[in-house]
């Protein structure tokens, strides 16, 4: 892998394109936050509609039983692809799966399929963006404190932010991390972020929902923000530098693709850096000096290369 | 010469559901008058008064106030019509000041602002006329019952009432207490205030009234004066049978000490010390009557005994030799204490329950009540039945809820459940304070009944007719010490009368 | 006929409380009839639906007659959701420990567990107000969320899948062995044990409370404390075993909602409600709705139940999201307890009228 | 932790804990004042969230903040004047109809926000003294006073307010006739019944002072957050009703309830922040505010009645 960024996201959009030209197959989302959370439910629904898909939605689902109910009305009514967005819908699906042989399930954040050939899996690498943020974010603060604002200790939550600490390291900053305990503690994450500020920081980020009252604090007190999971301009849009985009549409692509073909499932996929479905995306309106943008690209380049390590 | 009379009540009539609380009731009073209704429990006194005070809205019927047609629709319009009345309950805000709740209903000369001191100075002035010394910014709670009453009376005085109706004011009263009362009352009739008085303490209706309506089952039966009547007469027209006023005690050979108190001090709810050293020995086959001025320790040497309140250290009870010193009342009640609470429906019985359930409330974990773990309601229900047969309990079911029964029906219930466990010591608190005369007839034959098949039995009470009606021994309570043990033989009411106010302890 | 007329007021009031809900989806731009159907379809239309409806309701029957001892003993539990995770984390705890033994005892075994952990984190706030005088709304609300933080502890630690502590750390536990699974009562149903065990309880419960000594005196605690301990019954113990047991049955719907899942495992999402589906919650609303009745709540549970699971379709079917849903059981409840006034004076109308002699 | 003991850490950390309690406070004195007329609100929550949701759409749409606090004090007085119909004149069940009235505040809350707004965008926060439009200038210094600056000027208004309001309620319960009259129908209402308070309207109107300080908590919640989001407030408004139970029915006490609850919350934000706490233990820090609460009630709790009738409906009969 020595292709440049700007190659692989190329490449990655015409497996799009080519799977896409004319699928017949219907759609269906079931997702634990809102569509619009611009964080991990929203990241789903940008990535279906970039392959021209507008699946049924069933979103704010975070009761695990109302999900099941959802994914199997889906199944019964005879969609064909069912796209199940949250690790905990896993153990409902083990039990739906089975009796829908000719649905296919596509569910994630997930390492494996739970042995189920109608079922495949993604997962985020979400430690490359992280070291890159990081990166840029400890360049940024030169050498002074970055504050990040975590939910809870678990999941691609942690993994983004241990790999945002080693980016920051690696640019000579120390992150000073606090895990509120939720996901969706609103007021928690954000007087978390304020305590941040209070403390001195030099820049912010944050992952989960809950980060957008985090956000709003590195607006309000000018400070850069790096997003992740969605592109969190709305959230913050003169401040944030950048943001570690899932796009699922690399890996979904290569499902259909397998679907259209006769195979239902019993793959996981990640996306990482180097396969284009993790994107970091710049902000045109923060005014990034163009030697740190430069490093940004080396370091993502050497993650693609595997010169770096994130974790 | 013809007066127009302040009040007049003419063919008044008010039903709740199923119970016909006032068939067809006139009566009226004067200016200057005390006018007493007289009646049993559940008589339609209270419903009555209520009616006059917008509290509840008659059937039919028509209420004149000087002479006119009055329409008193809600407490308020009553009060602009010069009507005040002291509740049979009282009506106080106890976490208020005195003079809050005076002002309460009043509108305040600062407008949004209260005036309480606008108000004290006006409660003092009423206070010196009338010799009701309160302390306006005292919190009620802190309050004595007799001061509480005063409270009430200031409320109706300062809202200039020219018809007071005092609803069973002395229930709660000490003897000086309620002589105080009086003085006070009659110098508003002097003032040319209409009083109505209710009260089942023939002596007192006796002393004050000028003249007497007695209802019985919500009709009149009858109107007499002082002058025309006795207590007898009285007693027999509200009963409608005649009525025993002492029970007939026969002699009883003493036992041994059943109930013995040694050292025993126990703290109020303040802190300060409410007994202080209390000894006694209740013996089998005798009752030993307390008398005292309430909230001299009675009620925590009541509480004390039944498990409720700790003792001091040093103190000792027992029965039956088995030390109870620091018991709960669990151990108390299986040492064979029955226990006849003061406040019925705050300690006695739960409001809620059906009749059954409360006459169940101490042995309902018996064996003979269960079917295996569960309750074997067909016994319960002989049970009960029986009780209330045997105690006369008058209830219109075993499931009426007993908040519904009158005073006298919820102590004769208690009553029932009591003596029904074959207590060794019974303690016995106000027992029938505020129950009408036929019940406490009835209480008084039971009481009497158990001691003499060899019960110790200690009663407290306020009321020295019944200690000396009842008691075989008496002792007086004063500032929480016995100052006094007397025989019943040897016992005068003016000797208690000056014990009880702490003669002894200064001589 | 009054009795017909009683019932008819609430039903009325909910009635009242759909149309409500009818134009809050005609404002959305969508179909009312269509929302309704699709309602009644989602809870009702298929037997898998109808399963789907009892297995949602049954953590709420299970929370609601907890409910029904507390608050007749006078006491406030709020500490449902926490005291459901308290017996979820308790009794998963047990089936990972001994993945091997038989159903027959694993199950039982398991229940147990669950009764034990909520009773533990029931009894807590009992014994903090009947010992030392702390609010149990307060204790309750606080014991919920360390409750919800033991269990994100648990799961990201001691507890965790092993699979995924070098992986992608989702904190959870194993997947249970199949031995552990509440037993379906129709095959190929959701239908499981879970249902029948719930309405079990809420049957006992009723007993307990108005034919054993110990109901008896639960309730007597609750209408009167003084007259209950001047009677020789201990307020502080009956205080601690009302939540105790409140919180056992809360620890009960955690099993239920382990071992019924189809996931057949604890995970957490970092708060209570992704796993109780807010049964702790909820549960008082059905017992509350149930009038503090042990079997009035079984019917109350399941008509809370079916909203809940007609919601989801209604969302599916309609894109409406199911906020609304919860929307309308808050109108539903307050219509419903606004009729109690209502039928209150039909009641008297109607004795005023049937007795004969009123009318002179 | 000597980092933790410095002047200027401790002060912002009492920084942290003030804001942090401002929304509990005002819902908490709200509650308080109904509480004393004898009625319980479980429904707190939910007023909140339909008075944040307002304050912010409003925000959103004008970016006038006088506006978005006008909008959360007419939403909380709206639900204020459904809950006091439903409990006072039609006699329901308090702690059920406050549920209703919480399920319908986090349902309807929520419907409005997705269709009418749908992604989070943040709105201008409330603005600290020295943000002030015209009057700022004269702040700035102040904020930058070592220690004092950020714990005592470093807020926004509604922060004052709701610190001013803890006298104001005290002084409107003790000092007015309107006062008296809530605490009178609040412990013996056929009492204050019997001298012509009209227990029903004095109820009515304490509902909706306190129901609109909590549509005004809800407003303040998201102007300060700057934010919107379903089920915002997590459980807030019920934590306001139990600070009612702590501060033992008074403001004061309610206050520093608010205070003790916020100041748990920053000490251990900031001890995780500035690493005290290790990491891996962000649950057991999480849960530490909850279970402080908890022994700070064992060690404090008074065995203050509360208002004899509270959750009693009242009528004559
Ligand atoms: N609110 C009510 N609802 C139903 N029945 C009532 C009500 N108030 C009184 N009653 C009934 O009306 C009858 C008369 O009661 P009332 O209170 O007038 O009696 P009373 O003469 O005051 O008795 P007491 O001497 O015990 O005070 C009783 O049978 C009582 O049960
Ligand atoms: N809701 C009710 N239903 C039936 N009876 C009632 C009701 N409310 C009061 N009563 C009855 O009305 C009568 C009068 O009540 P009141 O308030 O005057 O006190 P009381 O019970 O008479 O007190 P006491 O007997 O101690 O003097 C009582 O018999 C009481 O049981
Ligand atoms: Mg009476
Ligand atoms: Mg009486």
């Amino acid at each position: 892998g020595s292709d440049t960024v700007e190659e692989v996201t190329e490449e990655a959009a015409e497996v799009v394109d080519e799977a896409m030209a004319e699928t017949e197959l219907t759609f269906a989302l079931v997702a634990p936050s809102a569509s619009d959370d611009v964080a991990f439910t929203q990241s789903m629904v940008d990535s279906l509609g970039r392959l021209g898909i507008e699946p049924q939605i069933t979103d704010g689902t975070f009761v695990v039983e109302e999900a099941a109910a959802a994914i199997r009305g889906y199944a019964e009514d005879g969609v064909n692809v069912i796209v199940v967005h949250g690790t905990q819908y896993g153990g409902s699906l083990a039990e739906i799966a089975p009796d829908f042989p000719e649905t296919s399930f596509i569910w994630g954040t997930a390492t494996d399929t739970q042995g189920l050939d109608n079922v495949f899996a993604y997962y985020p690498e979400a430690d490359q963006g992280g070291y890159v943020n990081g990166l840029i974010a400890g360049n940024l603060a030169d050498g002074a404190t970055i504050g990040v604002v975590g939910p809870v200790e678990a999941g691609d939550a942690v993994a983004y932010i241990e790999g945002f600490a080693l980016g920051a390291a690696a640019a000579g900053s120390d992150t000073s991390i606090v895990y509120t305990g939720s996901f969706s503690d609103v007021a928690l994450a954000t007087t978390t972020a304020q305590a941040h500020v209070d403390n001195g920081v030099a820049a912010l980020t944050g992952t989960s929902q809950s980060a957008v009252g985090a956000a709003s604090i590195a607006s309000a007190n000018d400070l850069p923000w790096f997003g992740t999971q969605s592109n969190t301009e709305p959230w913050a849009s003169d401040l944030t530098v950048a943001s570690q985009v899932y796009h699922w549409d690399v890996v979904l692509a290569d499902m259909i693709e397998m679907i259209e073909g006769g195979t239902l499932g019993g793959e996981a996929m990640q996306i990482t850096l180097e396969n284009g479905g993790l994107v970091m995306e710049f902000n045109d309106g923060f005014e990034l000096d163009a030697d740190l943008k430069a490093a940004a690209d080396e370091a993502i380049a050497g993650i693609i290369a595997g010169d770096i390590a994130t974790k | 010469m013809e007066h127009t009379p302040l009040l007049s009540m003419h063919n008044i009539t008010k039903t709740f559901p199923g119970v016909l609380a006032n068939d067809d009731v006139s009566f009226d009073v004067r200016n200057g008058e005390v006018h007493t209704l007289l009646g049993e429990n559940g008589a339609g006194k209270s419903t009555l008064m209520k009616i006059l005070f917008g509290l509840y809205k008659p059937d039919s019927g028509e209420i004149r106030l000087r002479g006119e047609v009055a329409s008193i629709t809600s407490p308020t319009s009553a009060i602009e019509q010069r009507v005040g009345m002291v509740h049979q309950h009282f009506m106080l805000v106890p976490t208020l000041t005195v003079a809050e709740n005076v002002a309460l209903g009043l509108t305040s000369s600062r407008g949004f602002r209260t005036d309480l001191d606008v108000v004290s100075d006006r409660i003092t002035e009423i206070s010196e006329q009338y010799g009701l010394s309160v302390d306006p910014e005292i919190d009620v709670w802190k309050l004595s019952v007799g001061e509480r009453q005063r409270v009430e009376i200031i409320k109706a005085l300062y809202r200039d009432a020219e018809l007071l109706v005092l609803d069973e004011p002395t229930a709660v009263l000490t003897p000086q207490e309620v002589a105080d009362l009086f003085v006070i009352l009659r110098q508003m009739t002097d003032a040319g205030t209409g009083i109505i008085f209710i009260s089942h303490k023939l002596h007192e209706v006796l002393e004050l009234s000028d003249r007497i309506t007695v209802l019985r089952n919500g009709r009149v039966t009858g109107h007499t004066t002082p002058a025309e009547t006795s207590r007898q007469q009285l007693a027999d027209m509200m009963v409608g049978r005649e009525v025993k006023l002492a029970p007939d005690k026969p002699h009883v050979d003493l036992g041994l000490a059943r109930l013995r108190l040694r050292n025993l001090s126990v703290k109020g709810d303040r802190g300060t010390m409410a007994v202080v050293d209390a000894d006694l020995d209740v013996h089998a086959g005798e009752i030993v009557g307390i008398a005292g001025v309430s909230g001299n320790g009675q009620r925590e040497l009541a509480e004390t005994v039944a498990g409720l309140r700790p003792a001091e250290a040093g103190s000792s009870v027992s029965i039956d030799d088995v030390d109870l010193t620091t018991a709960t009342p669990a151990r108390t009640r299986a040492a064979g204490l029955s226990y006849v609470p003061e406040e019925r429906m705050k300690d006695g019985a739960v409001g809620e329950f059906q009749v059954s359930e409360n006459l169940l409330l101490i042995n309902h974990a018996e064996a003979r009540f269960r079917r295996g773990p569960l309750f074997d309601f067909a016994k319960i229900r002989d049970h009960c039945q029986e009780l209330v047969d045997q105690f006369s309990v008058k209830t219109p079911s075993l499931a009426t809820p007993t908040s519904s029964l009158s005073g006298g029906n919820i102590q004769k219930l208690i009553m029932a459940r009591e003596l029904e466990s074959k207590p060794s010591v019974i303690l016995a608190a106000q027992p029938t304070r505020g129950v009408d005369i036929g019940a406490a007839e009835y209480i008084h034959s039971q009481l009497v009944e158990q001691r003499n098949e060899g019960v110790a039995i200690l009663m407290i009470s306020e009321d020295l007719d019944e200690i000396l009606g009842l008691a075989d021994r008496i002792a007086v309570m004063f500032e929480g010490r016995i100052v006094k043990v007397v025989d019943r033989e040897n016992a005068t009411k003016e000797e208690l009368g000056l014990a009880m106010a702490g003669a002894e302890v200064d001589a | 006929m009054k009795r017909l007329l009683g019932a008819s007021v609430p039903l009325g009031a909910a009635l009242l409380a759909f149309m409500f809900g009818a134009i809050m989806i005609l404002f959305l731009g969508e179909d009312p009839i269509a929302g309704l159907r699709a309602i009644i379809d989602g809870a009702f239309g298929t037997g898998d639906r109808l399963a789907a409806t009892a297995v949602r309701a049954t953590p709420l029957l299970l929370v609601g007659a907890g409910i029904t001892i507390a608050f007749r003993a006078s006491v406030i539990n709020i500490g449902g959701e926490g005291q459901i995770i308290a017996g979820a984390l308790l009794s998963t705890a047990v089936a990972l420990w001994i993945p091997g033994t038989p159903k027959v005892l694993l199950i039982p075994l398991v229940i147990l567990a669950g009764l034990v952990g909520g009773g533990i984190w029931g009894a807590i706030p009992g014994a903090l107000k009947a010992y030392a005088s702390v609010n149990e709304i307060l204790s309750t609300i606080m014991l919920n969320i360390v409750a919800i933080q033991l269990m994100n502890y648990l799961l990201r630690g001691p507890m965790i899948d092993p699979i995924e502590v070098g992986t992608s750390r989702i904190p959870q536990t194993q997947r249970l062995t199949d031995n552990a699974a509440l037993p379906t009562l129709i095959d190929g149903s959701r239908l499981h044990l879970g249902v029948p065990i719930a309405i079990l309880a809420a049957v006992l419960v009723y007993i307990m409370l108005f034919r054993t000594p110990l109901g008896f005196r639960l309730r007597a605690v609750g209408h009167n404390p003084d007259a209950a301990r001047a009677a020789g019954i201990s307020v502080e113990k009956n205080i601690v075993s009302a939540l105790g047991m409140s919180g056992a049955l809360s620890g009960l719907a955690g099993v239920v909602l382990v071992f019924g899942s189809e996931s057949l495992r604890l995970v957490t999402d970092g708060g209570s409600a992704g796993f109780t589906g807010s049964a702790g919650f909820n549960g008082i609303v059905a017992a509350l709705f149930g009038g503090l009745h042990p079997l009035w709540t079984i019917p109350s549970s399941f008509l809370f139940g079916s909203l809940l699971t007609g919601a989801t379709e209604l969302q599916r079917a309609l894109q409406i999201p199911n906020a609304l849903a919860i929307a309308l059981n808050g109108l539903i409840v307050l219509f419903v307890v606004s009729s109690d006034r209502v039928r209150a004076w039909l009641d008297r109308r109607l004795d005023k009228s049937m007795r004969p002699g009123d009318a002179a | 932790m000597s980092e933790f003991f410095t002047i200027s850490v401790l002060a912002a950390t009492l920084g942290t804990a003030i804001r942090f309690a401002v929304p509990y406070l005002l819902a908490a004195l709200g509650e308080t004042i109904g509480q004393r007329s004898g009625v319980l609100n479980l429904g707190v929550d939910g007023t909140m969230l339909l008075g944040g949701f307002g304050a912010y759409y409003a925000v959103l749409k004008t970016d006038s903040h006088s506006l978005g606090i006008l909008v959360g004090l007419g939403v909380g007085l709206l639900m204020g004047v459904v809950y006091a119909y439903v409990t006072v004149f039609l006699d329901a069940k308090q702690g059920i109809s406050g549920i209703g009235i919480y399920l319908f505040g986090l349902g309807f809350s929520d419907l409005l926000f997705q269709e009418l707004v749908g992604t989070p965008l943040p709105i201008r926060p409330l603005p600290t003294l020295d943000k002030l439009p015209v009057v700022g200038g004269l702040f700035e210094p102040l904020v930058e006073i070592e220690v004092i600056g950020p714990l005592l000027f470093d807020h926004n208004l509604l922060t004052y307010l709701a610190f001013l309001l803890v006298p104001a309620v005290t002084w409107l319960l003790m000092k007015t006739t309107f006062g008296m009259n809530v605490r009178a129908v609040g412990e013996n209402p056929q009492a204050a019944d019997s001298l012509g308070v009209s227990v029903a309207k004095t109820r009515f109107i304490a509902i909706l002072m306190g129901s609109t300080l909590a549509g005004v908590a809800g407003a303040t919640l998201s102007m300060q957050l700057a934010i919107f989001q379903h089920n915002l407030t997590n459980g807030i408004g019920f934590i306001a009703v139990a600070l009612v139970y702590f501060g033992a029915w008074r403001p004061r006490w309610v206050m520093a309830g608010a205070l003790l609850y916020g100041l748990v919350t920053a000490t251990r934000i900031r001890w995780q922040s500035l690493g005290i706490i290790p990491q891996g233990a962000s649950d057991v820090a999480a849960m530490a505010p909850a279970i402080i609460t908890i022994l700070a009630l064992v060690l404090l709790a008074s065995r203050v009645r509360g208002p004899a009738a509270l959750t009693k409906p009242f009528s004559r009969h």
